[in-house]
């Protein structure tokens, strides 16, 4: 607490539950007080600027003490001030900074996403009801024997950092959790347990070319290709199309490989149809993420073969 | 020539309203960040921290020679450059204080710094003797018991660098017709 | 020059004038070029892709020397080449890079601006004619006494730069000028003389209210206030009003004060009025800049009293 040596203030604790009781004691040693050698000290308690009563009793050794509880504290922050009278003005000798708060609540809703173009592991929660208190909230990557816990710590109040490449696990299970704590305790978020890349966020495919099968006109031949970054990896696609006037997309699933073209047939004649597809990692997690659809491409069919 | 007979000399007069101006705007500043010692710390009342007061060793800077009663301009202006910089150095308490306002309080060194120079050119174009001063500036900086009395600190070391500059703005306007 | 150990090109100067003579020499000793040691020795120039002749000779200690001069180098860029044949090829066995081009151009038209809300000095200034060669310019900006030399450094290719505060004296004059050096030579603008302060670009004051003197109603008084950051300084401000199908402005200058209130009469009854305001430092300097013109402000003064 504030000490002027001549004055000093005492608090139970300087961060407390919200609510809760707070105890102080102004202790003045008269003979340390140049000017308060004579007469009579009233000790006078000050939360922030409203007044408020302290039972003042002599002390050990000639001090003057005063001891205040506030049976309730709800202000988030506040400045106690032990103040005496003297030369008819009211002197501020002594302070005490109190913080009232609760304890951090729990990081919800923890998600990562792994950006292929620098292999950094971008993760989000949810931070919850604020604590008003000073609150140190770090997000931690460990391996999976958690020798060394690495990770990042969001900036600016955000809920969300970035684990850089040089402190990821690459193709190995790591656990990844939040950590939030202040003077009145921690608070962790669920664990995942992923390999990150198991949530890699790939770039969409690029549709290179599409025709038709010259003899079953009614089919078409689709050629595509991974975005770059991703030829090493083993990707599961899926087409979709449909002609401007449809409702409905028709989803084909299932393209396997790393490129290369998928036929489709049962296409009506000289009709206008939008193509798009996308890709994901064929991991077995049910995290992994679909890259954005591709852009968009046209192809018109050819009009119906003249039969005969 | 004794300065108070350079009413006349134009470039004096234009040295005088230049700095007339700075030491407003210094003062401005000042007052400022005595806003935000206020309402951080709610230390705004002088007449409430008397009794702390005796008890602290806080930099002052006295300019006997810049009084009316007692004006001597060449010493005026030297006693302004040194109170310039016991400030200029006790400033750095201010910035501890407030971390957040750092900006500020180096603006208002370098706005110091300026002021002292300018004042220093001014007096050796008079052919005046002047002070060079290190720039980094050594003296060891106060440190306090507590934060209250660390806070306090600052809100005097604020409270007595005001009445210099209103001291010594007071001393240059006599100066400018 | 460009050496291979067995051949060496040199040239008078790797810069030159656009359109000055560029003479350079090739030198090839023979015992330390493995594959030439026999047979004739035929050196070829190339300017870029270009043959060019030289003249060629036996130097000292069984070299073989060929000189050329270009007597009117007009490339900004060019490399020259010294080669041979060899096993009915031309071989590359030397070079020289030249570049020519201008000594830089005067910087006109110096002019700066002090920004108050963080007091960085930007100047601008135009670069006249391309001096093809690479030409460092900076802005320098020295104290009257000169003894400390700072300024800044275009970025881009820009005309401009910002000299940040803390290498700015304020309230005192300083020495601007640009100074734009190459291989040919150095040119420097004209030498500013001011005080940053003189070149300060104010924010528009405010029009605060603006209310009939009861008793003469063809008078008005207009309270007004400085912009943010300017309260310490002596301003000259100049106010202008019309109503709207007035094509002319009427102009009232000479309004003194850091903030106040401003009267004027002779303003029609029932008429609604613009009023715009702007203000500048009184300093002496010519250079001071006008802030732009305020806001608008619309007023409509009273209808004309009832007489008797």
């Amino acid at each position: 607490g504030g000490t002027l040596g001549c004055a000093s203030v005492a608090v139970g604790s300087p961060i407390v539950p919200l609510g809760s009781a707070v105890t102080a004691s102004c202790t003045i040693q008269r003979e340390l007080c140049r000017g308060l050698e004579q007469g009579k000290v009233r000790i006078i308690w000050m939360l922030d600027n409203k007044l408020v009563a302290g039972s003042q009793h002599q002390g050990p050794g000639g001090t003057e003490v005063s001891n205040l509880t506030l049976p309730r504290f709800n202000h988030t922050q506040a400045r106690l001030w032990c103040c005496v009278e003297w030369n008819g003005t009211k002197q501020r000798i002594g302070m005490a900074e109190i913080r009232a708060g609760y304890p951090p609540a729990k990081p919800l809703n923890l998600s990562c996403i792994l950006n292929l173009s620098d292999y950094g592991l971008t993760c989000r929660w949810e931070q919850g009801t604020d604590s008003h208190l000073p609150t140190s909230i770090v997000l931690k990557c460990a391996g999976s024997r958690a020798q060394v816990v690495t990770g990042c710590t969001p900036q600016g109040g955000h809920s969300h950092c970035t684990v850089p490449r040089r402190l990821l696990q690459l193709y190995r299970q790591m656990e990844i959790w939040v950590s939030a704590t202040n003077a009145l305790g921690t608070a962790e978020s669920e664990h995942l347990r992923i390999d990150p890349m198991d949530v890699a966020k790939l770039d969409p495919p690029t549709l290179q070319s599409i025709q038709s099968i010259p003899f079953q006109t009614d089919c078409i031949a689709l050629a595509w290709d991974v975005a770059r970054g991703t030829e090493h990896m083993e990707l599961q696609c899926e087409l979709r199309y449909r002609a401007p006037e449809d409702p409905a997309w028709v989803l084909v699933t299932g393209i396997i490989g790393r490129a290369g073209t998928a036929q489709r047939c049962g296409f009506l004649f000289g009709t206008q149809y939008h193509f798009q597809m996308r890709c994901r990692r064929s991991s077995a997690s049910a995290l992994a993420y679909w890259s954005e659809w591709s852009p968009g491409r046209n192809y018109t069919t050819h009009e119906k073969a003249p039969t005969g | 020539a004794p300065l108070t007979e350079l009413s006349g000399d134009e470039d004096f007069q234009l040295f005088l309203q230049r700095n007339l101006e700075f030491t407003r705007k210094i003062h401005g500043d000042v007052a400022a960040l005595q806003r935000v010692v206020c309402d951080t710390f709610q230390l705004c009342k002088e007449e409430e921290l008397l009794l702390v007061r005796q008890d602290l060793d806080v930099a002052q800077a006295l300019l006997e020679q810049c009084h009316k009663r007692t004006f001597q301009a060449e010493t005026c202006f030297s006693q302004i450059r040194a109170g310039l910089r016991i400030y200029h150095g006790s400033l750095a308490t201010i910035r501890d204080l407030l971390p957040g306002h750092a900006a500020l309080v180096e603006t208002l060194q370098l706005d110091m710094a300026n002021l002292s120079s300018n004042i220093q050119q001014q007096m050796e174009d008079l052919g005046l003797a002047t002070v060079t001063y290190p720039t980094e500036n050594q003296d060891p900086l106060p440190t306090f018991s507590s934060r209250f009395r660390h806070q306090v600190g600052g809100f005097f070391i604020l409270a007595n660098f005001q009445r210099f500059l209103e001291t010594a703005y007071r001393a240059l306007r006599h100066l400018a017709n």
